[in-house]
């Protein structure tokens, strides 16, 4: 069978056998959690706690009123002893709701189980998924119930689910889908519910064919959802490119994927989402990969949010080698972190360690217009050409060649022979093309 | 401003040529050899001279608004008279330089002077202002002519000065011209950036 | 001979009959401005500004989108003449401005959070925890600036900190607007004494990540002879502020200064302070080298 | 907290690179033109050995004293040996050490250090040297010489150019290179190996040496069919001349082609209908540096023109 | 037929009228820095000389010869041609504004572009009928043209290569037009 996938994109070495045999640990629960307000795209959450307020494991601690946002929950009981600015995986300083763990493991009143939750109507699941904090787990954090509301004229007839990791190193998506198949199925099924359509899609690589077999088990009785097997390329995991791997649409420039009728969630948002319709328990813990060559134990953790960066390093039996770089995220698109001290976020799929040996690269060279950044491109765009108009701050004809088409995937630095930061380039162009676009009006 | 330095300014400070980019295509037409520039370099600074003392004269009567016609009429006889003188007794040269004698008309030096100076300063000046300006271009197009003669034909002023197989016959050829004049202008911002 | 004038007389009579005819004909409504900046010009239309000819050329300068100094054969004396046609006057005696960077956190003093690799560029890495200095009001040491500067007045020191050359400054504000942190400023060249620091955070916190911050201790306040340095409130705190039109360079804030975030500089030379505002040479940037005119 | 005292590193993504660099991809070109030196020095012996250790030689040198004059950091790369090699390779074996150096001298400073050095120039550098030494020294640059004894001959170029009624060469003594013509092009055999050897590193695209020879090949055959030639008239006009080198060497070269992929075609289809004109028609026997000079020419229009459409720029499909 | 091929083919590459007989080279210096700009350009200069090139012939052969006054050639086509510019660009700016905006901001630049006058002597150097003249005329026209392009669009890409400081604008767009003209010798001996 020839395999589905996009134009463009790079074949990358996985070290994925580091940790994709393991079975996910729980991790030890720390004597403190640190629950950054901003765990994803849109407005920050107002604290709904005061220092020295008890708290309940799921009690709702954060919330905001604007539309794109989600309310942040207690990941353990306790009191909460300080209200902080620290640093987050996301690169910013954000404040931080600190809670002491008591250790009694209390739920909130609040979480309370579904009887029936196939009797839901799509109005009470998205309520569901606002009220337990679901966001896009894949990284982007875009908060669920946004994405799950009806809008004027557009149908969804499709929804994809993205099984795929792509990223080297993380596995966190594939133990879920070998370890939770049932919940991700389920997931999904709620998903197109909360939508009303007809499809559903889970697409995986065909690096993970036993991730496969064990989703085709558990979807066999649901007729109309199928497993996707894609080819093992970067960025197969990027929104547009997997919809247009799984369905031949193309999302248009600027637009969302709800434009061609499709709505692409991670498989662990699904399993999340489950949780949250059957068991009324919110969004307080995820899988993280621990791994890279700088760590002594590489592993997939089941992690409180709010666990620092650290606890995990130590319950991995610490570093190994002269460490140069922690990468929230995957290696080629995740963030480097200056600390250890920093909590475990909704969006944090992996923490990856790389030693002084990584980060050994050669210097840059002039572009030799080789055009292998053109080939990789899965937006289809020029990045040596938008890094000349960036370069000469030309960001309006930087603009009119698309630069905000640029999904960062990093695929043409990758590619680069000139080591030429081709990305950052462009980023600095998009910054300006937004701050330029954002004048006239403000 | 002295004579002395209406004089020298068309020389090196703005020297027609290679700083004003002023006259390029006599410059790169007909230097492949020093007689040629020579040659032209004379003939262009005759009509300089005498259509600058013409219009220095004629620039209290000619009405302003017709002036760029008059000039080019006054400039075009000039070029026609010496057309023929040359024709006349420098029959070689006449040949060689071709179509870029009447062509001198179209120099934008020629014009540009009379517009920029000759129709604002009396006679005098004017005539030292095209001794100058004609000296400059001629010095210039020497200049270019004895790069392009000595390393394509290997002779300076018709002396063999390169062995025989030496020459490169590119540098007589279009390339050449262009090359040589590039890098000439590329040296003199050098200098300038130098003495600045 | 008779038939060459007389058909020369025949020619130009026609096309002067014809043209003249045309002009009438064809008059189109222009600026007055444009038709008088192209009788001043040389009218070789050489091309040598980047326009088509002198008509061009004359119609961009009335819309200001070209300086009169691309013209390269029309010399200084063409300049004044556009200038007295457009109406631009050399203005009255106007103190000469300087970029003045208001930050002193080199990466001796100041603590660093981390070490930054990849683009050379202030906006790219304020992406990643505001910077890689514990200080995130201060100098992110990229070099933005310098590279934006294209008078090269300013250029990367040493300690890692730009340095701006006053005598190449132009004011021409580039560094200002391009700076992601606003730490430029403009200032007189007779100006010597500078708070270089912006931090706004409490002194305590301040201090903590910058040896040579503005610890709010209002010291300078306090020794101020002619009451021209105030700690005054901005964004979300306060920090140290001179008003250049009180103070008299006098320097003693920044004797009394704890942590010398005030600094005094070395006066400039006559020449420099005094130059005017308008360019006076066309090509010429200010630089204070010339004698005064 | 880590094992180092040091600070952590923070950078932008991606924090793994592909193994490839400038560095590397220059060295794999000289692999892959090894083949062709060999045979070169095996056919033509000692003068091509002095050929191309003056070409490389001087080459290097004048890459060396460039950047160092501009003030530039020296790169350390290849290309400038790769340039010497590539002019050696393509000019006669006999010809005086001294025009040699002049043409790579010429190809490394104005054909590329006052373009701005790699990457920057706009026309093939080796490719200028022979243009220059070409239109300088017509009569050096047109004496062969007959590989291994060195007796002065005519290359089958312009055997067929000229008529000249002497006995064309079989195709096999063509494909191997037995026969006279510039040091390094006349064995197809020893090309095609360092063509594999580049399209295998996936240094180069295939579509411009495919629809480069494709081109010549189509229209040779055409050309041939007229002329009732018979199908070895194609094969002759393949093997001949430099049309392999140029094809798989020059007009692949990264940094005066075009970069898209469309381009790239339109590119090799420029080159050989160029090739093809002047072969048939031209002054010269051979056409095929200047065919890629002219369409290096036309390369920066080409980009322009030949954008990809954008990921996403479809006509809405609502 | 044949005749013409040749003409044609000769003017645009052979003896292109910039790279080989250096007529016109102040806007293919000055008007190369964008492509619009020297499309524009081009298009002026076909439009001038093609008309100037019809109405020195006409002069030449109907007035200048019968009365044996070829003297007088340059000062008569010189009139001519500042005359017709002149008209071109009134007319144009009335009746077209929007061909004026593209190519009457050409115009005076043409006045003093040797090109014109340089063909047009050519043509009467070279006996042409008035149909070759149009077709040389044209092909000159269109040769001045091509170069121009090909040189804008190596010129913007030139705009961010490192140059060195004193080589860039005029001394390397001349190198440029050196290698340009290397490569069109590729074209000699070409019909």
């Amino acid at each position: 069978m020839k395999k589905a996938t996009f134009r463009g994109g790079i074949h990358l070495d996985g070290h994925k056998e580091l940790t994709s045999g393991l079975e996910t640990v729980v991790a030890h629960i720390p004597d403190r959690v640190y629950i950054p307000l901003s765990q994803h795209i849109g407005a920050p959450c107002v604290p709904l706690v005061v220092v020295g307020d008890q708290v309940k494991k799921g009690q709702k601690i954060g919330a905001s009123k604007g539309f794109v946002s989600a309310p942040i929950h207690a990941s353990v009981s306790g009191t909460v002893v300080a209200i902080e600015l620290m640093e987050h995986p996301g690169g910013s300083f954000v404040p931080c709701i600190i809670i002491e763990n008591d250790r009694k493991e209390e739920w909130a009143e609040s979480v309370i189980p579904h009887r029936d939750p196939a009797s839901l109507t799509p109005d009470e699941l998205r309520a569901i998924i606002l009220e337990a904090g679901i966001v896009g787990k894949g990284g982007a954090t875009f908060p669920s119930h946004v994405k799950y509301a009806p809008v004027e004229g557009k149908i969804v007839d499709t929804v994809i689910l993205n099984g795929v990791e792509c990223e080297p190193y993380l596995t966190t998506d594939h133990r879920l889908m070998l370890e939770r198949s049932d919940k991700i199925v389920a997931g999904l099924g709620y998903i197109m519910r909360a939508v009303g359509c007809e499809r559903g899609i889970i697409a995986v690589e065909e690096n993970k064919m036993d991730a496969v077999a064990v989703m085709e088990k558990a979807a066999a009785e649901a007729k109309n959802i199928t497993i996707v097997v894609l080819k093992e390329k970067y960025p197969q995991g990027s929104e547009k490119q997997l919809i247009y791997a799984c369905t031949g649409r193309e999302v248009p420039v600027g637009g969302l994927p709800l434009a061609v009728g499709v709505i692409v969630n991670n498989v662990g948002t699904a399993s999340a989402l489950a949780r949250a319709v059957e068991l009324g328990i919110p969004f307080i813990g995820r899988n993280v990969t621990v791994s890279g060559p700088g760590i002594r134990n590489p592993a997939n953790y089941r992690v409180r949010i709010g666990t620092l960066f650290s606890e995990l390093i130590k319950q991995s039996g610490g570093y190994v080698g002269e460490v140069e770089k922690i990468i929230a995220g995957g290696p080629m698109m995740g963030k480097t972190v200056f600390t250890d001290n920093l909590p475990v976020v909704k969006g944090t799929s992996g923490i990856i360690i790389f030693t002084k040996e990584e980060n050994r690269h050669s210097k840059e060279f002039a572009c030799v217009r080789c055009a292998k950044c053109i080939d990789v491109c899965p937006a289809y765009l020029e990045p040596t050409s938008l890094v000349r108009l960036a370069k000469r701050k030309a960001w309006e004809d930087a603009e009119r060649m698309d630069a905000m088409s640029c999904i960062e995937c990093s695929s043409c630095v990758y590619v680069c022979p000139a080591q030429i930061p081709l990305i950052q380039h462009i980023r600095r162009a998009k910054q300006a093309i937004l701050a330029a676009k954002a004048r006239p009006q403000g | 401003m002295s004579l002395m330095s209406e004089f020298s300014k068309g020389i090196i400070k703005e020297n027609p040529l290679l700083r004003l980019m002023l006259g390029c295509c006599p410059a790169l037409a007909i230097t492949t050899s020093v007689e040629n520039g020579l040659g032209m370099g004379a003939a262009f600074t005759g009509v300089l001279i005498a259509s600058n003392m013409a219009i220095s004269a004629m620039r209290k009567i000619i009405p302003e608004n017709v002036r760029i016609p008059v000039y080019v009429v006054i400039i075009a006889s000039f070029v026609t008279m010496t057309d023929q003188l040359m024709h006349a007794f420098t029959p070689a040269l006449y040949d060689s330089l071709g179509i870029f004698i009447p062509l001198i008309v179209v120099n934008c030096i020629i014009l540009g002077r009379a517009e920029a100076f000759a129709n604002k300063n009396p006679i005098i000046p004017a005539i030292i202002d095209a001794v100058g300006m004609g000296i400059g271009f001629t010095l210039a197009l020497v200049l270019v002519s004895s790069f392009r003669e000595v390393l394509g034909a290997g002779t300076f002023l018709g002396i063999q000065v390169l062995p025989e197989s030496a020459p490169a016959i590119l540098m007589i050829l279009p390339p050449g011209g262009f090359i040589t004049l590039g890098c000439l202008l590329g040296l003199m911002n050098k200098l300038q950036k130098k003495a600045a | 001979m008779l038939v060459a004038v007389v058909t020369l007389a025949c020619l130009g009579a026609i096309f002067g009959i014809v043209l003249g005819f045309a002009a009438k004909r064809f008059a189109v409504e222009v600026d007055p401005r444009v038709e008088e900046l192209i009788r001043v010009m040389p009218g070789a239309n050489c091309g040598a500004c980047g326009m088509p000819g002198c008509a061009a050329f004359a119609e961009a300068i009335t819309m200001g989108t070209v300086k009169p100094s691309a013209c390269s054969p029309g010399g200084a004396s063409l300049y004044e003449k556009i200038a007295a046609i457009m109406g631009t006057e050399v203005s009255a005696y106007e103190e000469r401005q300087v970029a003045q960077l208001l930050c002193q956190g080199d990466n001796v003093h100041t603590k660093m959070l981390y070490r930054y690799e990849g683009l050379s560029d202030c906006h790219v890495a304020l992406a990643n925890f505001k910077g890689p200095k514990a200080c995130k009001f201060g100098c992110v040491m990229q070099g933005s600036c310098s590279r934006v500067c294209q008078f090269g007045a300013i250029q990367m020191g040493v300690n890692g900190l730009p340095v701006v050359d006053y005598y190449r400054c132009t004011a021409c504000n580039k560094c200002v607007v391009e700076c992601p942190l606003q730490l430029y400023k403009l200032v007189g060249v007779s100006r010597l004494v500078h708070v270089r620091c912006v931090n706004t955070e409490k002194g305590k916190d301040a201090k903590a990540n910058c040896a040579t911050a503005c610890i709010k201790c209002k010291i300078c306040e306090k020794n101020c002879p002619e009451d021209a340095v105030h700690v005054v409130a901005t964004g979300d705190g306060t920090v140290a502020l001179i008003d250049y039109e009180k103070c008299t360079n006098c320097g003693i804030c920044a004797v009394k200064c704890p942590t010398k975030s005030i600094d005094k500089i070395m006066p400039l030379s006559e020449e420099v302070i005094l130059e005017v505002g308008e360019t006076p040479v066309p090509g010429c940037t200010r630089c204070g080298v010339c004698p005064p005119l | 907290m880590t094992t180092s005292n040091d600070l952590l590193v923070v950078t932008s993504s991606p924090h793994v690179h592909s193994p490839d660099s400038v560095p590397n991809a220059m060295r794999d070109v000289l692999i892959a033109l090894v083949p062709a030196l060999l045979a070169g020095l095996y056919f033509f012996r000692l003068p091509a050995l002095a050929v191309i250790a003056a070409c490389v030689a001087s080459a290097y040198a004048a890459e060396i004293i460039c950047l160092r004059v501009m003030k530039k950091p020296q790169t350390g790369e290849a290309s400038a040996i790769i340039t010497g090699l590539l002019l050696a390779f393509c000019i006669p074996p006999h010809l005086p050490v001294w025009m040699a150096v002049l043409g790579s001298v010429f190809s490394i400073v104005i054909a590329k250090h006052l373009f701005g050095g790699l990457g920057q120039n706009i026309f093939n550098p080796a490719l200028i040297g022979r243009a220059f030494l070409l239109a300088s020294f017509p009569v050096a640059m047109t004496s062969w010489s007959r590989p291994l004894d060195g007796v002065t001959t005519a290359t089958p170029l312009s055997i067929m150019k000229e008529a000249t009624g002497q006995a064309l060469p079989s195709l096999s003594e063509l494909f191997l290179g037995n026969v006279s013509g510039s040091i390094a092009e006349t064995s197809a055999l020893a090309i095609l190996l360092g063509g594999a050897y580049l399209l295998y590193r996936g240094h180069i695209d295939w579509r411009i040496p495919g629809s480069f020879l494709g081109t010549v090949f189509i229209l040779m055959s055409i050309a041939g069919w007229v002329k009732g030639a018979g199908f070895w008239y194609p094969f002759f006009h393949l093997f001949a001349g430099g049309l392999l080198l140029g094809a798989f060497f020059m007009a692949t070269d990264w940094v005066t082609t075009p970069v898209t992929k469309l381009g790239r075609i339109i590119f090799g289809v420029g080159c050989g209908s160029l090739v093809v004109l002047i072969r048939l028609k031209g002054g010269y026997p051979e056409g095929v540096a200047y065919s890629i000079l002219l369409m290096n020419l036309v390369t920066p229009l080409i980009d322009r023109y030949t954008r990809a459409r954008v990921f996403g720029r479809v006509k809405s499909h609502a | 037929m044949q005749e013409y091929f040749i003409i044609i083919i000769s003017a645009v590459l052979i003896n292109n009228i910039v790279l080989s007989q250096f007529l016109g080279i102040c806007p293919f210096l000055g008007v190369s820095k964008k492509l619009s700009a020297s499309l524009g350009m081009g298009g002026a200069v076909s439009f001038v000389l093609v008309l100037a090139g019809a109405l020195t012939w006409t002069v030449q052969t109907y007035i200048l010869n019968p009365f044996k006054i070829g003297y007088l050639q340059t000062i008569a086509f010189i009139l001519i041609i500042a005359a017709l510019v002149q008209f071109v660009e009134m007319a144009m700016r009335k009746y077209s504004p929007p061909l004026y905006k593209a190519l009457g901001i050409y115009l005076p630049l043409i006045t003093t572009n040797c090109a014109v006058l340089g063909v047009a002597i050519i043509n009467i150097k070279k006996e042409y009928t008035f149909g070759k003249v149009m077709v040389h005329s044209l092909s000159h026209a269109a040769g001045f043209t091509l170069a121009l392009v090909l040189m804008s669009g190596i010129r913007e890409r030139l705009e961010d290569a490192d140059i060195p400081e004193s080589m860039r604008g005029t001394p390397i767009a001349l190198v440029v037009a050196a290698l340009m003209s290397m490569a069109f010798l590729g074209f000699s001996g070409l019909i």
